[in-house]
């Protein structure tokens, strides 16, 4: 390994490369899990950034390269006023945009507030609220720009994030399935964990694309892949239910990760007034 | 389940968003298919599509023509004279000409169905003396989306043919028919007991059509339809073509009305 | 058939080791029996018992040497026959190269009569039309077949119905039967491989008791099926219940999960995936399972055909007890009972079938 | 008259977003903003009526960096409300997932966020087109750290085996056995590493901290521990909130942390050595030593060599537990919840983690506090930031800046531990 003494100042040795894809990463309210995801793919990144250009990417990189971008990731959801007009911003100077995980596109788990009171959860947090510029609602970036692929995961998955990146490169559909789990945890040889051990999972209802993880180590799935292409949660809260499942219990784990994704407010909502409930009795 | 390479002889833009190849086999024989056959066409690294045949070339190469409404259409349609893609086939059933033979004949096309169709009225231009009287319909949904105009005109006024163009929403410079194509069934002639019919098209426009046609008293049996289905295989491997007991891409996707008619009754089959 | 009897399994494995298959055996692995790699008899699962009712699998341990106490585990012979994934063909630089994976010599060891009849579903869909699969057929004829005689059949089993089981009658290599006091097998080789490898172990001829034993074994769990189902005229009134209120019904409680068909030994539908490589530019198509309870399956044009669970579910079960025979001639299937099993909800093809009758 | 205002637009290679501009005059630092951008998200607040199983899974969305520190923390807290303890070789499964996060974010930050300053690299990308295989071989490490979480965890970003009282599933010998094979690859790279950030051209600073970090008895603090400080004060966890406090300031919204009164302690890579170092094992300390690091460590420029010496430290470590490794008999020891606070802290990679609950009779959360290692570090850089930036008002605008953001990173903070982070505006005169 090498030594080598360095100059403080940073100097671009990037040029521009004329033809090359030029790609963003943007932060909105996350966890940086996402966009660190990027930086996980030890075995692609440089070749990844051998075919495109890494124009913007501040966890990553010092010179922010000017857009337009071929391609935008945008992590995070819309939760203050300047984040707003910000994302209005990005959704100009990109050609595509995509979303990368549960935040972008379902509001993430700070889009709990919408069950509460912003102000009530601020009062939680600081001594002196007032200060505090942030909207009532986590919204989902396709709530406030156009969006043209969202990708699921709490956090997203590195198989599929480079999927989707080649995908949007060589102009193909990316084989992002929006199927349950269960296709997963069969084609992973896992054994149900409902059928065989009892224990509740939310792998039925959920999109497939972390490889049916949960299941692999002995536990349900806790939806962090945001809800299936056609979710049946009534029919599944029955079976949870029946596995023992509370009320209550049943509509926490629906507000995880995903909790405003339509198919999901429903599961917790309908589960909280016990319509189902009901319903079976 | 391993493609061909294919070597683009020649594009030719048809319309806004369709594209005519003619396709030659980078080595060896092109096999050859039967009219109504399609290929899978592979755009490599995009993904497979089934594209019904419309042409031979000599001394061998299959002409195929694509509209882009997706990404592996579209990348076909993006490719450049010289160009490899994969291909494999030809696959399915065919149209029986044969059975034709003696018989008026009417071609009914909706929209991109003329492409299949195509094969079948070159024979009918070919081989006049063996059939009836024929005729082409044609639906679009614009002026603008009809493909093969000059197709058209040729046989129109070549070869006698009774071509007949309807559309759903004409323009400035419409002057023909407006509506559903199987109004112009109207302004056709032909001795329905003794008629064969060739349908393709979206799957309502064959229905309408072959319910018509069977009305006024065509043999189901003589009528001809050209199905379309989800296809990832094209062999009766992935399943996803089944429509009740058929594999459409082994079965058809050329069946008679006969067969296809309960099949298509029933929703979400 | 000249049967045999053998006191222990433990040769019988050491000889297909050393002819140069791995063995795949059952074994209990998180609570439930798994099909996986085995070099001893002692990997076996003596004295493991299943119960299986819809919805629900429990594995427990009992005194005694019996070592296949129990019902079809999760996995057929499809995982190994047909992987969930295959690289088909890989593309560089306007190459299209097949990509053939080398069939791997397995001995599966302890699959069942109806894992057997599964296969030779499997054999018809594969290798019996107009495009038989050399990959399937690579798989298969790498494959060395030991079943087991089903003593206890599962509380969700309906092979008689099927006419597919408890006892195996062709298309093995061996047919074992356990029997217990003395524990001990009853063999019969069906082809002139399972004749080889039997030739080369020491084996007593069964007496008259073994085999009254094991045909007894057979009878008893022929008596005893969970299930059933009563396949007269199938063929022709299921695809005439298509608009049965009982499809909505079975709609309202499926998930969509795709679970029957994932474990379901005979489904066979799959999709393809493309990809491109970021680095190089190589193209790969892959082959994986799919299910008919996708919705991609059957778009068209942007839409699915069968956008309704009701559609997928009635497609499902028909193609299984119906169109199979059309397209196949025979039944799609076998009444091993995994999608009863195995269905996180419980949806049980006998009961529907039944109500839609 | 003089008057210049440095602005680093957006701060680049830490995680989270955040901005810090100086106003100064006459050669005097008049104003100075350290704006972290990132949003609030609540989570103390969300917490609330939670069960009391939550926390590790829902905290570690805190920070996508270091989810296992959050979740060791969490874990610990609802363990002390619940009064169990998990040990044996139910711990050495967290200490290995625990390293593996050490080595994955430590190594993130050296290769691919801080290096690039001292070799003159806008990213460790842009690093790679002159020295690929030097980049290569931080990546390789990196994942070595990866792998480990995955094994134990399922994935390294939010690993979903760990829940209190233990894990889902225990993993396998066989299972880990891939895994030590990578690692003792990445011993390797761990050890060159510290050499080669040895060699590094580093500014004479010397700050007079005081430090915090965990202490443990038998090891080199990561998991558990009590609270050992710089000053000679020592406390319990469950001491914490009698000795730290968050207050705000006036010219500030942020909250800041003090230490008994004080502001602006440090916790970190600096303090855990400082504090600690003794009982880094022997190759580590070895390395340690070459390297040319003293008993303490004072000047945040050489962090990274600190930094370089916790991997190598958690390799060893993570190596020696995957070798004496057997299953455990459950995969986690089964309790019961009490209405009780409970209170855990570990050390994240960026330093003291602490985590507070109070379970309600009926099992959910009733109240939570979580104080990041970022946050009580916050007024710490600040000072830093002071001094660095007034003595050198004569620099040209764009060096100090980058300067200035360079002193930010060598804290590696990581600003999206937002649970206390606010807008922090200043006004200039
Ligand atoms: C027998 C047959 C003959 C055909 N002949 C022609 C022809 O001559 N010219 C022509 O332009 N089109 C023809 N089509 C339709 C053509 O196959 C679809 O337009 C094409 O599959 C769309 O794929 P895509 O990737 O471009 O679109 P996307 O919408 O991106 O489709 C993605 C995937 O969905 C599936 N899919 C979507 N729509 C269809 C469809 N209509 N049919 C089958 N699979 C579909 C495909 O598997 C495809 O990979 C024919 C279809 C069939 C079944
Ligand atoms: S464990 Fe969960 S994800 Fe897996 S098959 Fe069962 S229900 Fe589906
Ligand atoms: S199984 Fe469910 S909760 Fe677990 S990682 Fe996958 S999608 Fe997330
Ligand atoms: S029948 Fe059961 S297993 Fe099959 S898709 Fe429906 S819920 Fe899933």
């Amino acid at each position: 390994m090498g030594t080598r003494k360095g100059t403080a100042v940073t100097r671009s040795v990037r040029k521009r490369t004329e033809g090359v894809p030029r790609l963003a990463v943007w932060k909105f309210a996350s966890c940086d899990g996402c966009q660190l995801t990027l930086l996980d793919c030890e075995d692609e990144l440089l070749s990844v950034a051998a075919e495109v250009e890494i124009a913007y990417f501040l966890e990553a990189s010092s010179a922010p390269g000017p857009g337009p971008y071929d391609l935008s990731l945008v992590e995070g959801s819309i939760t203050t006023p300047e984040d707003l007009e910000r994302i209005q911003h990005v959704r100009r100077v990109s050609k595509h945009l995509v979303t990368i995980g549960a935040c972008a596109t379902a509001g993430g788990i700070q889009a709990l507030r919408d069950f509460g009171d912003v102000r009530e959860f601020a009062a939680v947090v600081y001594a002196r609220p007032g200060y505090i510029a942030t909207l009532d609602r986590s919204t989902p970036i396709s709530a406030n720009v156009p969006v043209d692929f969202e990708l699921r995961g709490c956090p997203i998955d590195k198989r599929q994030l480079l999927e989707v990146i080649s995908a949007f490169l060589a102009g193909r559909r990316p084989v992002v399935p929006a199927h349950s789990v269960c296709v997963e945890c069969k084609a992973r040889g896992n054994a149900c964990v409902m059928v065989a051990h009892g224990t509740p999972c939310l792998g039925p209802v959920t999109q497939a694309g972390c490889g049916a993880l949960c299941p692999a180590f002995d536990r349900g799935c806790y939806g962090c892949f945001g809800p299936m292409e056609s979710p049946n949660a009534r029919a599944l809260n029955k079976q949870l239910r029946a596995l023992g499942m509370s009320t209550p219990e049943l509509v926490r784990v629906y507000r995880t990760f995903n909790a405003t994704a339509e198919p999901f407010r429903q599961a917790s909502e309908s589960a909280e007034n016990s319509r189902e409930a009901d319903d079976d009795a | 389940m391993t493609p061909a390479p294919y070597r683009i002889r020649s594009r030719r833009p048809d319309r806004a968003d369709t594209v005519t190849l003619t396709l030659e086999p980078v080595d060896g024989a092109c096999p050859s298919f039967v009219p109504g056959q399609f290929t899978m066409l592979y755009a490599p690294g995009v993904g497979e599509i089934p594209i019904s045949i419309s042409g031979w070339f000599r001394p061998g190469g299959y002409v195929q023509t694509i509209r882009a409404v997706g990404a592996v259409s579209r990348a076909l349609c993006h490719k450049r004279r010289g160009d490899v893609i994969g291909l494999r086939g030809p696959y399915g059933t065919g149209w029986d000409l044969s059975a034709a033979a003696g018989l008026d004949v009417v071609v009914a096309a909706g929209g991109l169905g003329l492409a299949p169709l195509r094969p079948v009225v070159r024979e009918l231009t070919a081989h006049p003396s063996l059939y009836g009287r024929a005729s082409v319909i044609v639906g679009a949904r614009t002026p603008a989306t009809v493909i093969y105009p000059q197709d058209l005109a040729r046989w129109h006024d070549g070869h006698g043919i009774d071509v007949q163009v309807t559309v759903d929403h004409p323009d400035q410079a419409w002057t023909g028919p407006v509506g559903l194509v199987t109004h112009l069934l109207d302004r056709i002639v032909f001795e329905p007991r003794r008629t064969f019919a060739f349908v393709c098209g979206p799957d309502a426009m064959i229905k309408a059509t072959a319910v018509e046609l069977v009305r006024r008293g065509v043999d189901p049996r003589r009528t001809a339809v050209l199905l379309e289905r989800n296809m990832k295989c094209g062999i009766g491997r992935c399943g996803h073509c089944q429509l009740g007991p058929l594999f459409v891409c082994l079965d058809g996707p050329v069946v008679t009305y006969d067969v296809a008619a309960p099949l298509l009754a029933v929703r979400e089959l | 058939m000249a049967a045999f009897v053998l006191d222990s399994l433990e040769p019988l494995i050491a000889e297909l080791r050393s002819r140069g298959f791995a063995v795949v055996g059952p074994v209990a692995r998180g609570g439930v029996i798994r099909m996986e790699e085995i070099s001893s008899a002692a990997d076996l699962p003596r004295g493991a018992r299943d119960e299986q009712t819809p919805g629900r699998y429990r594995l427990s341990t009992h005194d005694g040497d019996l070592m296949f106490d129990y019902a079809a585990s999760p996995d057929s012979a499809k995982r190994f026959t047909q992987p969930p994934r295959q690289t088909l063909i890989r593309m560089r630089r306007g190459d299209i190269e097949e990509v053939e994976d080398e069939a791997p010599r397995l001995a599966l060891l302890g699959i069942r009569p109806c894992d057997l009849a599964a296969l030779a579903v499997q054999d018809r869909v594969f290798l019996g039309g107009r495009h038989p699969d050399p990959a399937y057929r690579r798989r298969r004829e790498a494959l060395f077949l030991v079943t087991v005689n089903c003593a206890v059949p599962g509380g969700t089993c309906f092979c008689v119905s099927m006419g597919t089981g408890p006892k195996a009658t062709k298309g093995f290599d061996l047919a074992l039967t356990e029997l217990a006091d003395p524990h001990r097998f009853v063999v019969e080789a069906g082809s002139e491989k399972g004749v080889d490898v039997l030739g080369a172990l020491s084996q007593a001829a069964a007496c008259d008791d073994d085999l009254a034993a094991a045909e007894e074994v057979s009878r008893i769990a022929a008596e005893h099926m969970g299930r059933q189902v009563d396949t007269e005229g199938i063929q022709q009134w299921l695809p005439q219940a298509h608009d049965s209120p009982r499809w909505s019904d079975v709609a309202s409680r499926c998930l969509s999960c795709t679970n029957c068909t994932m474990v379901c030994p005979t489904c066979f539908c799959t999709t393809m995936e493309d990809s491109t490589s970021l680095s190089d530019g190589t193209a790969e198509r892959v082959e994986r399972w799919d299910s008919c309870f996708t919705l991609d399956f059957s778009e068209l044009n942007g839409s699915p055909v069968r956008g309704s669970g009701e559609g997928r579910y009635r497609q499902w079960l028909t193609h299984k007890f119906a169109t199979w025979y059309d397209q196949f001639g025979m039944s799609g299937c076998v009444g091993c009972g995994r999608c009863i099993t195995w269905c996180p909800v419980g949806i049980d093809v006998t009961e529907e079938l039944a109500n839609l009758r | 008259m003089t008057h210049k205002t440095i602005k680093v637009g957006s701060l680049s290679r830490v995680e989270g977003e955040g901005a810090l501009t100086v106003h100064a005059r006459d050669g005097r630092v008049t104003g100075m903003e350290l704006r972290i951008y990132e949003p609030p998200r609540f989570f103390e607040a969300l917490l609330r009526g939670r069960s009391h199983t939550e926390p590790p899974d829902i905290t570690a969305r805190i920070c996508g960096i270091c989810p296992v520190a959050y979740q060791m923390s969490a874990c610990q807290a609802v363990e002390a409300a619940c009064g169990i303890e998990v040990s044996g070789p139910l711990r050495d499964l967290r200490l290995l997932l625990y390293y593996g996060e050490w080595i994955e974010s430590h190594t993130l930050h050296i290769y691919l966020l801080h290096a690039p300053d001292f070799l003159g690299y806008e990213s460790g990308v842009a690093m790679a087109a002159d020295h690929r295989d030097l980049v290569e071989h931080g990546l390789a490490l990196k994942k070595a750290g990866n792998e480990l979480v995955a094994a134990i965890g399922g994935r390294p970003i939010h690993p979903v085996n760990v829940k209190v009282g233990g894990f889902y599933r225990v993993p396998t010998r066989a299972e880990l056995a891939p895994v030590a094979e990578r690692l003792r690859h990445a011993r390797d790279i761990a050890r060159e590493t510290v050499s080669w950030v040895a060699g590094f051209d580093f500014p004479d600073v010397d700050h007079d901290y005081t430090f915090l970090a965990l202490r443990h008895p038998d090891e080199y603090a990561i998991l558990s521990g009590s609270i050992a400080t710089s000053t000679g004060e020592a406390f319990a966890v469950e001491e914490w909130p009698a000795h730290v406090t968050e207050a705000q300031v006036p010219y500030s919204t942020a909250l800041h942390a003090r230490l008994d009164g004080e502001i602006g302690y440090l916790v970190g890579p600096m303090a855990r050595y400082s504090l600690n170092s003794a009982q880094l094992c022997e190759s580590a300390r070895q390395a340690a030593a070459d390297a040319g690091l003293g008993a303490d460590c004072r000047n945040p420029f050489r962090s990274i060599i600190v930094r370089a010496v916790e991997v190598l430290h958690a390799c060893e470590k993570a190596l020696r537990i995957i070798e004496s490794y057997t299953e455990p008999e459950t995969p986690a020891i089964p309790f019961e919840y009490r209405a009780t606070t409970g209170h855990g802290a570990s050390e994240a990679p960026r330093g003291t983690l602490y985590h507070r609950y109070r379970v309600d009779i009926d099992g959910s959360i009733a109240e939570a506090d979580i104080v990041p290692p970022t946050a009580q570090n916050q007024a710490r850089m600040e000072t830093d930031l002071l001094q660095l930036v007034e003595p050198r008002l004569h620099l040209p605008t764009d060096e100090l800046a980058a300067l200035c953001e360079r002193a930010i990173r060598n804290y590696d903070p990581c600003i999206s531990c937002s649970a206390h982070f606010l807008d922090l505006h200043v006004d200039a005169q």
